[in-house]
């Protein structure tokens, strides 16, 4: 196969999938004895992500495979094309999605455990329905319940290549060592003190 | 009551915050309409959502919860969500029981057990607000990220005339087998079925001469027989007559004695 | 507005608003006071058309706009995006059809007996529609159901001459034989941890 060609095959196959594709999908477009190797379409793919440098389109990498998205910098003008605008999600959605996305396999407790209130089975049927969460698994424990964790879908959807790229969890304060001080100042006071309303800095708890 | 809401309304400022702006304090007079009262209210995620706020509304250190006063204005909210008739989940009165546990704890000086001093009260609460909060910053930031159909766009061209060829299933006789072996396994378990498999020869032969006798209203009971298939293949033949005689699905019919037997369809 | 940015923004929209867009609805995606005119909106499409003179895709004016479309010497790759892989039968729809192969000429209540549930209509339709399947005759009892019997077409999907060279039940039975012969051993094999069986025997001397 000619070079020229190969690229305009891959080229096309992109643009018409309506999903990403990945290097294996991409061979799989030949017959099996006229496939090209996997770095043969590496090359093309860079190829074509350098020809649309200038352009209103870029190649992209996703989880699961290489599509072409508008640049970012258009979506203001784009999204007039669509009358409809993008779901708004609840912070409850966002929160158990999150949750399952950080700390999956979660069971629905679990996730109930961290945001202190029932989750509504609404949200999972939906999360579940975009196949953005999936069933993996059951827990060993009575009544085995199910075990969610995202899917590629998921990180197709907000353009991530693998969970890795998540921005990561703010981190817990050091307990053990508020732990002395909380100790210290249960002794010296009794917890109420409405009076301070100067500003606190997060680091130091007053004494 | 009226009193109440006034307090709180001075103390939380609830009103200003629907509005999308933070007022610390608000005129003595100022009316706050139930219905922002309730919007605000019903924004909350649940206890903890509610506790955030108001440890960070005082900016006060989340490892450092003045519990008296948190309880004090937790319960005048969650007074408040019951006075509103929101529907208030348990889970906020589970939290007020704890909160006011944690207070009495407190109140108690410190015993020591086995494992020395006894852990802060407030401890394992400070852990579960402070895991939620890093879970509500999570939502936050992926609700920023770039997201498909929001902020990205799919690029989705026309490709026509595309004929896709359907495959059909493909079965194996292994396929075939197992299944068999997996329906009698079961007719087998239900004793009140007697499942036989008479030798597939039989079988075969019965269909072959059902469908002869699909076109025509009679066949010669001696055109069914092949005599080049020998003996065995008469035999068979024979057989599988004999089984759709019994089966009702033929009829031997001879018009006079000795003479041509015919093969008839009952249900022809 | 810059031409170049007017370019991107056409082809962006173009590629990715999945129906043929007019220049109207191109000029529809500008503020009012910054659409471009009909004539620079028709410059840009030229440009982007020749843009993609060699490229796997084509700009391409059809009744309601202009479109972007594959182009056609690269169907037969494309169409092997959507190649599905053959769906594969129910269970019921293999018991169904062994039943058929076996006890022909067989009835659906013979059959819906045997298997204790009934038998969908829609596995008979799709036997007779294969060509696997077909009605022999009718049982002359109340209702004349319909007898099904294999074809000569079950036969070759097969590569069977003849019913008879199925495989019989005796087949079965060593395969069940075979399988409990496995369990034997395995039940034989499975105590392997002898040291422990040695400590056991203090209390339960071995037989």
């Amino acid at each position: 196969m000619i070079e020229e060609k190969l690229i305009q095959i891959i080229e096309a196959a992109l643009m018409v999938a309506g999903r990403p594709l990945s290097v294996s999908d991409l061979q799989k477009l030949f017959d099996e004895n006229a496939a090209p190797s996997t770095a043969d379409i590496r090359d093309a793919l860079n190829e074509i992500k350098n020809f649309y440098e200038d352009r209103g389109i870029a190649l992209k990498e996703v989880a699961s495979g290489f599509e072409f998205q508008a640049k970012k910098e258009f979506s203001a003008w784009l999204a007039k094309l669509w009358e409809e605008r993008p779901p708004r999600y609840s912070r409850a959605f966002l929160e158990t999605l999150s949750l399952i996305a950080y700390r999956q396999p979660i069971t629905r407790a679990e996730i109930e455990n961290v945001r202190g209130v029932a989750v509504n089975s609404h949200i999972l049927k939906t999360l579940v329905e975009r196949e953005w969460v999936r069933i993996v698994g059951y827990k060993e424990v009575p009544g085995k319940p199910a075990l969610y964790a995202t899917t590629k879908n998921f990180l197709d959807h907000f353009n991530l290549k693998s969970l890795t790229e998540l921005p990561t969890l703010a981190d817990i304060k050091d307990l053990d060592i508020q732990e002395e001080k909380l100790t210290v100042q249960l002794e010296l006071v009794s917890p109420v003190d409405e009076s301070s309303e100067e500003e606190i800095s997060d680091s130091e708890p007053r004494a | 009551m009226e009193n109440n809401t006034a307090e709180i309304a001075e103390n939380l400022a609830p009103i200003a915050l629907v509005r999308g702006e933070a007022f610390t304090s608000l005129p003595k007079d100022l009316y706050i309409p139930p219905e922002a009262m309730e919007v605000f209210l019903e924004a909350f995620e649940g206890p903890l959502d509610l506790l955030l706020y108001l440890i960070k509304k005082q900016n006060l250190d989340i490892l450092d919860i003045p519990i008296a006063e948190v309880t004090r204005q937790y319960m005048e909210y969650v007074d408040l969500m019951k006075d509103l008739s929101l529907e208030l989940a348990a889970e906020y009165l589970v939290m007020a029981a704890l909160l006011a546990e944690i207070k009495s704890r407190m109140l108690l000086p410190r015993s020591e057990n086995t494992e020395g001093i006894e852990e802060d009260p407030r401890a394992e609460l400070i852990r579960r607000l402070q895991e939620y909060e890093r879970f509500k910053k999570a939502a936050q930031e992926l609700d920023q990220l770039p997201r498909h159909e929001r902020d990205t766009f799919s690029v989705e061209v026309e490709s026509d005339e595309i004929l896709v060829e359907k495959p059909l299933p493909h079965v194996t006789l292994q396929d075939l087998i197992l299944a068999l072996a997996e329906v009698l396994r079961r007719a087998e378990l239900n004793a009140s079925h007697q499942v036989q498999l008479e030798t597939l020869s039989v079988r075969e032969r019965m269909t072959i001469i059902l469908s002869n006798l699909q076109d025509k209203e009679f066949i010669t009971f001696t055109s069914l027989f092949n005599l080049k298939e020998g003996r065995m293949g008469v035999v068979v033949t024979f057989l599988a007559m004999l089984e759709l005689l019994k089966d009702h699905l033929i009829e031997f019919v001879q018009t006079s004695t000795f003479g041509p037997i015919h093969i008839k369809s009952v249900a022809a």
